[in-house]
């Protein structure tokens, strides 16, 4: 009899990539005949997760979902998922050693290992290098340091006869995932946003206010940026349009970016301040709590199948996503398409400066509230520090009930 | 046997009271009127007898059943509405068949019924069509055919002809009254048209406030109204009511010392005569003036004053008498109406 | 119709309304024009354009293909089937009750239902979530028509309708011999037509096109609209791009353009008829 | 009870009985519970709810993201309903009068209310894109300086109130025109031979006859301004800084993100009590003053 | 001087000759009346004078002035259309004050004139009310308060009197003819009913298919009417017109050997004879047999054949003569009518 397993994914690209996924798991079942694996595709992570935890409100939870690492403590709280150490004897968790540290620290807490990371990403910097050119800059040397995003930048910033800007130096979103982006800016800066059991932030302290306010000044001070939020949606479209020389977007986006720019472009690490440095990103399996035994069993079969390093491997070749361990990119598939693509290889090199994506109880709503902060500064509604500062108080209301 | 019988029906509605503790019989095969003015109850008697309303009391018999709280579906009736009441999504022939299908008459009887109803009707070209694409007078016929294939005993009418212009209007009373003698059908038909009723009735009944107020053939109502009321509401013009007042040479006519009504028992009576049954002639004995003029088609009224009253004289065809003009007037000695100046009724 | 009004524009006016309405139609077509043009030219054409850009089908392939879209098809068409279906028969029975009976409590349930005009299901999202749980039918096409197969619009539509039949010719297929449902099937529901028509086309057009609560109770392909795997479809991590979504637009409504592009005469004209006023 | 009395009374609670049902289970059933929930705080993790009392309704006093919520929404509405009232009312007396394609014009203008919110949101998006979006493209043509449409605080809702006033300026035409055609030629002749002009017969005869239209165009108006959220999900989902947030979306996002129901359940009683509010008005007072039959 | 002249007037839609080449003048202060049967071209002439028609052809005059061009605005004209067109969210006072406001007649003067109209309508109680609180005779009287606040001196009335009963009518028609001369004003009144234009008019234009048939006055239509057309057109019943034949002892009705008719001077004519003039008479020449007899209030008709044709016989009152009698008619021999047979025109 087979073990039937529902399984949400976000992978959400306007192409193939859904493909992928049902190929793997078409795959995976002529592999592993006595397993069904229904593959639900549910929209981009925010909106899986919605599907997801309505879905266990109404009492059909899907078995098996790819999440944001940072749900994390959302899933437990909500009493959503279990540990996959409740699942497999502890000689079988050793397998978690497999994976990049840096992705694990989003995947563990309290002990446990709640998450298998799958579809990781980073923040990286892409830039139009026939831009670079014609502003009399080296293609080939991208910013290392926020002043240098600053000024080439302003190199970077076209003008046309009336004034009007036709090519922006940078673009750094501040929709969809404002939060993430800024925490990239506020490790450069030297500050972690939160504690490690997510129950504390620490929005206002001044090196965050300082990285907002480095976010504004770019639009406002150094005008290297558009004024306003500037759209997740859109950002890339931009940089194809040539609209902006830089961009400041996932690692995921490295395949489209290839096959949509119409120019050499380069992928670089985020530029540093007082250090290097971007948070992790992108989505873990978690392995839901109303299952059968059979099922749970299934699902890390299931899981530990997806993400060996072949598989790791293929799937970052396919989708610019970062291969979640370390002997994936050992493989022969993955020297070769490094040695014929370089850049794929530049979100694993900053893996070494890479910290835990801001991830707290109460997700969703906590990061709505930095998001929000976010968008108030870089609308000029309010200063930095006033923005951070709600925010943070904001925060604190929402965890008071974790902080007890 | 009559075919339907009334008994003490009454029907209100809070207040008012739209019939009014009723009682008639219709003579089985015949054609009773029920005449009178807007509101006084006649669509409301109908319909009580058709089921569309129930009695507030009373009992109602079709044939010798009785059927005061039978359904409409039930009573095994025909009726012909106001306005036809065609079904505007059927053709002529779904329109007619309408009732027999409802109630699973078998097709080869519907057909024959149908044929029947279109030979009487001469509908045979029509049959096809929507009613919006007939005349009012093939509507009407429609309407009809659809009272006639129910091969119902009794047929009712709530004003079938109120909506035709004039002339299609005689034709249709014409062929109605034809179909009903010639089928023996027992028919009630409501109008509030007394040219209609006269017309076209066995026995009419006159209704007033939801009350009987004469009950009777067209020819007694014509020439013996009960009360005021008849009297003003059957002829056209109506007849005409004069006060009289008592003076030294006996009694007048109000306002008028010259113009005697020797006829009359008291000055406390109300004179009726119809304008038909006054002449102009110079040797007649009342003087008046001519006040109006008007052409009504078939003839001419002619009004005069004569004392304080008004009266209505009738002349056939267009007259040339100038307003103003002084004229004598003569009357038919044997068609004066006397009636009791309080309660209105006849001497 | 109706005939020409007197006071409508001559001369210069009439080049002058002329004008006014034709910036206002350019105005409101521009996004579907745009899609047209977006849908069937490549990428690169989706923000420039260039009357030598060359046609390609391209962008719907590529959107038939990056989602079930002939899933979500089946799903939609069997959702406004299901919900047309039993709107029609609840709101047919309901509006004949109002329309032809007095009873005591009219007035009152008449207010009940009038009600959910205002307060639509849509508004309350959270509490029918629950109950779909309840009754464990979520992730259904069922779930999506329960809270809208009465409708409050509906019912107030077909009795204004049935209201404005004379009553003679209900009268007149009592005395016939037709019963109540009788009556309501040969005469009420056949005169009412174009009312049924207009809402039809309305009810079909809300819940094509209806969103929020299909987000809410479909989690998986099997019932999910196709308002609701667009977007899924459409946010994506990456980035918008328009000219696949613009083909997905198209074809996603064009059942629903096409049907109105075709019946747009009778169904302007249905509404004049319905009487919506 | 006569027979007919009772007759009456079983068929008619038999006809309404399912309606009356589903109605009652999907509207009323759930307006109360919403009213109970709105007193509780919802339990984590499968844990049962809490009793709090009013301080959910406390708490939505100091919650600055709903304030700022229902003022959008204010805003949203008074944008809307005007807007699209009066677009309407011209665009029916355009298509009625006549015009040269005729047919077009009102397909055009119809075309909107075909086409599902959520999918036309996305070729808004293009439209409002900063740089080289449609807007923007004809803005520089214009020569003033970019306008970032979705992503200041100050335009995002302009750009929401646009796209709403496009999706139902053509729906309430329809019932203009309906309404329109309604009026009697003859009327408009006897205001010619009485010498009004054009601006006159349109404000003084064709408005005045328009208002029970009207009426129920605003009824629907402000329904939908409290009901149309879909663009929302596509265009800012709220932001920024949920300057173009709207009070059902917010209720969604608290209720079906933070999975705080509760208070999600106080957020919809204050939008039932728009809803209720705006019915009372309308039908009280406008009512009293547009009925002329 | 004649307050409206029409010159060869014409008005076409496409193939449909609406109005062909009419011309005629209304002299100033008089009511001439536009009859017809449906369809002939009398709205459309009306609205031609009032200009909410274009002329395809011709030219139109309003007193001296040529207005063939002007907008209705500018025609200084008053029209009362046959649903009134009274504006149903105004009140009395706003309805008929509502063009003087529109031309900005200061208040004082409006006051005034509201003052005369109310007072000569009596239309004083129901100022505030909306039109849809009116019945049908106080709404025309609300649409003429309209038209003489106006004070133009042309009033034109298309079918003013077509929506109300027969008794209204025939008030409202005395109403209107009795303002109009004591106002003087001209008049130019649509109507397709005979008898109301019989009654009304100080001339009558009747029309056929978009041509003038007759001008005349109401006498000359009735006593000389130039063609088949007008005697069939007017008087209720209408004329009976009857083929003549040929035979042995001279000129008969058709189908009859005895009923002679020495007045006729061939045999190809059409013989009118109006039934008020034909009489029963023992000492009648003419045979025939009763076939239907019909009760009309003002009197009844009695239909008797005579030969091959059926004759209309006005009779007074209620007459009890059953179908298939035999009677002998009389009639009034200087007025009989011939009409040519091939052109209907009157010998
Ligand atoms: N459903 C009803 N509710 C209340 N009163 C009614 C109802 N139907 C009729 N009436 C009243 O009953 C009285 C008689 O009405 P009915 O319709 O029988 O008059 P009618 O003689 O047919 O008049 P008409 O000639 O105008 O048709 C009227 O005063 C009417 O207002
Ligand atoms: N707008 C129009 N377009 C085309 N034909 C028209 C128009 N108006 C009137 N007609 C035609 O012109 C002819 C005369 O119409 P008109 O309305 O003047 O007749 P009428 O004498 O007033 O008839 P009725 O007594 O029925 O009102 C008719 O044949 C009619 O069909
Ligand atoms: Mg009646
Ligand atoms: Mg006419």
């Amino acid at each position: 009899k087979q073990t039937e397993l529902v399984f949400y994914f976000p992978v959400s690209v306007g192409g193939p990539i859904t493909k992928i996924i049902e190929g793997m798991t078409t795959e995976f079942m002529k592999q592993h005949p006595d397993i069904k694996v229904t593959p639900v595709y549910a929209g981009i992570y925010r909106d899986t997760l919605t599907k997801a935890l309505t879905a266990l409100r109404g009492g059909e939870p899907p078995h098996v979902a790819v999440l944001l690492s940072t749900d994390m403590f959302t899933l437990i709280d909500e009493n959503a998922v279990i540990p996959y150490d409740d699942i497999l004897s502890p000689a079988e968790m050793s397998f978690t050693k497999n994976f990049f540290p840096g992705f694990m620290s989003n995947s563990q807490t309290g002990g446990k290992t709640w998450g298998i990371p799958f579809q990781r990403s980073t923040i990286v910097m892409y830039w139009n290098k026939e831009a670079f050119k014609a502003a009399g800059l080296d293609p080939n040397t991208p910013p290392k340091t926020w002043a240098e995003l600053v000024s080439f930048g302003k190199k970077l910033t076209k003008k046309d006869a009336s004034g009007q800007v036709t090519q922006w130096g940078v673009a750094i979103p501040s929709t969809g995932y404002a939060y993430w982006l800024f925490q990239a800016l506020a490790i450069q800066n030297g500050a972690e946003l939160m504690n490690q059991e997510g129950t504390k932030v620490f929005f206002d302290q001044p090196k965050a206010v300082e990285a907002l306010q480095f976010l504004v000044d770019l639009a406002f001070k150094h005008e290297v940026s558009p004024k306003g939020t500037i759209d997740w949606a859109t950002t890339p479209r931009d940089f194809f349009e040539r609209r902006t020389a830089i961009m400041w977007t996932t690692t995921g986006n490295l395949t489209n970016v290839r096959t949509n720019a119409k120019f050499d472009f380069g992928v670089g690490m985020l530029p540093a301040n007082t250090r290097p440095g971007s948070p992790t990103g992108g989505g873990n399996f978690y392995i839901f709590k109303k299952t059968t035994p059979e099922q749970r069993k299934a699902a890390v079969t299931f899981v530990q199948w997806m993400t060996t390093a072949d598989r790791a491997a293929q799937w970052g070749i396919d989708t610019g996503y970062v291969a979640v361990r370390p002997d994936a990119w050992q493989t022969k598939q993955m020297k070769e398409y490094v040695k014929g693509f370089p850049y794929a290889a530049v979100a694993r090199d900053q893996l070494e400066y890479g910290v835990a994506e801001l991830s707290t109880h109460d997700n969703q709503r906590v990061t709505k509230a930095l998001d929000d902060a976010i968008q108030a500064a870089v609308n000029g509604s309010k200063k930095p520090a006033d923005a951070l500062k709600d925010a943070q108080k904001e925060a604190e209301r929402i965890l008071r009930r974790y902080n007890k | 046997m009559s075919a339907i019988r009334m008994e003490h029906v009454s029907r209100h509605w809070g207040s008012v009271l739209a019939v009014d503790d009723i009682s008639f019989e219709v003579e089985q095969g015949s054609l009773l009127v029920l005449l009178g003015p807007s509101g006084c109850g006649k669509s409301t008697t109908l319909r009580l007898i058709a089921g569309l309303e129930e009695v507030t009391s009373g009992h109602i018999f079709i044939g010798d059943k009785q059927v005061t709280n039978l359904p409409p579906s039930r009573r095994q009736l025909a009726m012909v509405f106001q306005s036809y009441a065609l079904f505007p999504h059927l053709t002529v022939r779904e329109n007619i068949l309408f009732g027999l299908k409802v109630r699973k008459v078998p097709q080869a009887e519907r057909r024959k019924r149908l044929a029947r109803a279109v030979d009487i009707l001469g509908l045979g070209s029509l049959l096809d069509r929507k009613p919006s694409a007939l005349s009012g007078g093939q509507q009407q016929r429609v309407a009809l055919g659809r009272a006639l294939v129910a091969e119902a005993s009794v047929c009712l009418m709530d004003e079938p002809l109120s909506n035709l212009d004039a002339k299609l209007r005689q034709e249709m009373r014409r062929e109605i009254r034809a179909l009903q003698q010639s089928l023996g059908m027992t028919m009630v038909y409501v109008t509030h048209d007394q040219v209609e009723a006269m017309s076209m009735a066995d026995r009419i009944i006159l209704l007033e406030g939801g009350r009987i107020v004469q009950n009777g053939t067209p020819a007694e109502l014509f020439s013996q109204p009960a009360t005021v009321f008849t009297a003003n509401f059957i002829g056209t013009p109506p007849m005409n009511l004069l006060g009289l007042s008592r003076c030294s040479c006996g009694i007048t006519i109000a306002g008028c010392d010259e113009a005697r009504v020797p006829q009359a028992d008291s000055a406390d009576r109300i004179l009726g005569i119809r304008p038909e049954h006054l002449f102009f002639d110079p040797e007649g004995g009342w003087h008046g003036i001519v006040e109006t003029v008007e052409y009504l088609g078939f003839g001419s009224v002619v009004t005069c004053r004569v004392g304080s009253e008004a009266l209505a004289v009738s002349v056939e065809g267009m007259v040339t008498l100038a307003p103003g003009s002084q004229v004598t007037l003569r009357y038919l000695q044997d068609r004066l109406h006397f009636f009791h100046k309080q309660t209105g009724e006849r001497v | 119709m109706s005939t020409a009004n007197i006071y409508d524009g001559k001369g210069i006016y009439r080049y002058l309304d002329t004008a006014a309405a034709w910036t206002l139609a350019i105005l409101w077509g521009m996004p579907l024009l745009y899609a047209i043009w977006t849908a069937f030219h490549p990428a690169e054409f989706s923000t420039s354009f260039n009357l030598m850009a060359p046609l390609t089908l391209d962008n719907f392939r590529k959107a038939w293909n990056a989602a079930p879209f002939a899933r979500y098809f089946v799903n939609t068409f069997m959702l406004v089937t299901l919900v047309l279906s039993a709107q029609l028969v609840l709101c047919t029975l309901a509006a004949y009750a109002f329309a032809k009976y007095d009873f005591r409590g009219k007035t009152i349930l008449f207010a009940l239902v009038l009600m959910q005009l205002m307060i639509m299901p849509d508004v309350l999202i959270v509490e029918n979530y629950r109950t779909m749980g309840r009754i464990g039918i979520l992730d259904s096409t069922l779930s999506i028509s329960l809270p809208y197969m009465a409708s409050a619009f509906g019912i107030f539509l077909l009795r204004q309708a049935f209201k404005s039949i004379p009553k003679e010719l209900d009268d007149a297929a009592a005395v016939e011999g037709a019963g109540p449902l009788q009556i309501l099937w040969r005469v009420y529901v056949p005169l009412g037509r174009p009312v049924y028509l207009a809402y039809a086309l309305v009810s079909v057009s809300y819940h094509w096109n209806n969103f929020l609560w299909p987000l809410l109770v479909t989690n998986t392909v099997n019932s999910r609209p196709l308002t609701v795997g667009l977007q899924v479809f459409s946010s994506t991590e990456q980035g918008v791009d328009w000219s696949i979504i613009t083909a997905a637009t198209l074809m996603t409504s064009g059942p629903l353009l096409l049907g109105f592009l075709l019946f747009q005469r009778q169904f302007v004209q249905s509404f004049m008829r319905a009487g919506i006023k | 009870m006569t027979y007919f009395a009772k007759m009456r009374h079983v068929n008619a609670w038999l006809f309404l009985l399912p309606a009356m049902a589903l109605i009652v289970a999907f509207t009323h059933v759930p307006a109360v519970n919403t009213f109970i929930n709105s007193f509780f705080l919802d339990g984590r993790g499968g844990m049962p709810a809490e009793f709090v009392g009013l301080e959910n309704f406390r708490y939505l006093l100091e919650d600055e993201v709903f304030l700022k919520v229902l003022r959008n929404n204010l805003l949203f509405a008074s944008g809307t309903i005007p807007l699209s009232i009066s677009l309407a009312m011209v665009m029916a007396l355009l298509v009625n009068a006549k015009l040269p394609g005729q047919a077009w014009l009102r397909l055009s203008y119809f075309v909107p209310t075909v086409l599902p919110m959520i999918a036309v949101a996305n070729i808004w998006l293009f439209f409002f894109t900063p740089e080289y979006g449609l807007l923007e493209q004809v803005r520089s043509f214009l020569g003033f300086s970019g306008v970032n449409w979705l992503g200041s605080e100050s335009t995002a809702l302009i750009c929401i109130i646009a796209v709403a006033v496009w999706k139902d300026a053509g729906f309430f035409m329809i019932f203009y025109l309906a309404a329109l055609q309604q009026v009697p030629p003859s009327l408009g002749e006897a205001a010619m031979l009485e010498g009004a002009s054009r601006f006159c017969y349109y404000r003084r005869i064709v408005f005045p006859l328009l208002m029970p239209t009207t009426l129920f165009v605003l009824v629907n108006a402000t329904i939908n301004a409290f009901r149309m959220v879909d663009h929302l999900f596509v265009l800012t989902q709220g932001g920024p800084n949920n300057a173009s947030s709207l009070l059902l979306y917010y209720i969604y996002e608290v209720s079906f993100k933070y999975w705080d129901t509760g208070y999600g359940a106080t957020l919809t009683l204050v939008l039932l009590g728009f809803l209720g509010l705006a019915s009372i008005i309308q039908f009280g007072v406008i009512e009293k003053r547009v009925h002329y039959r």
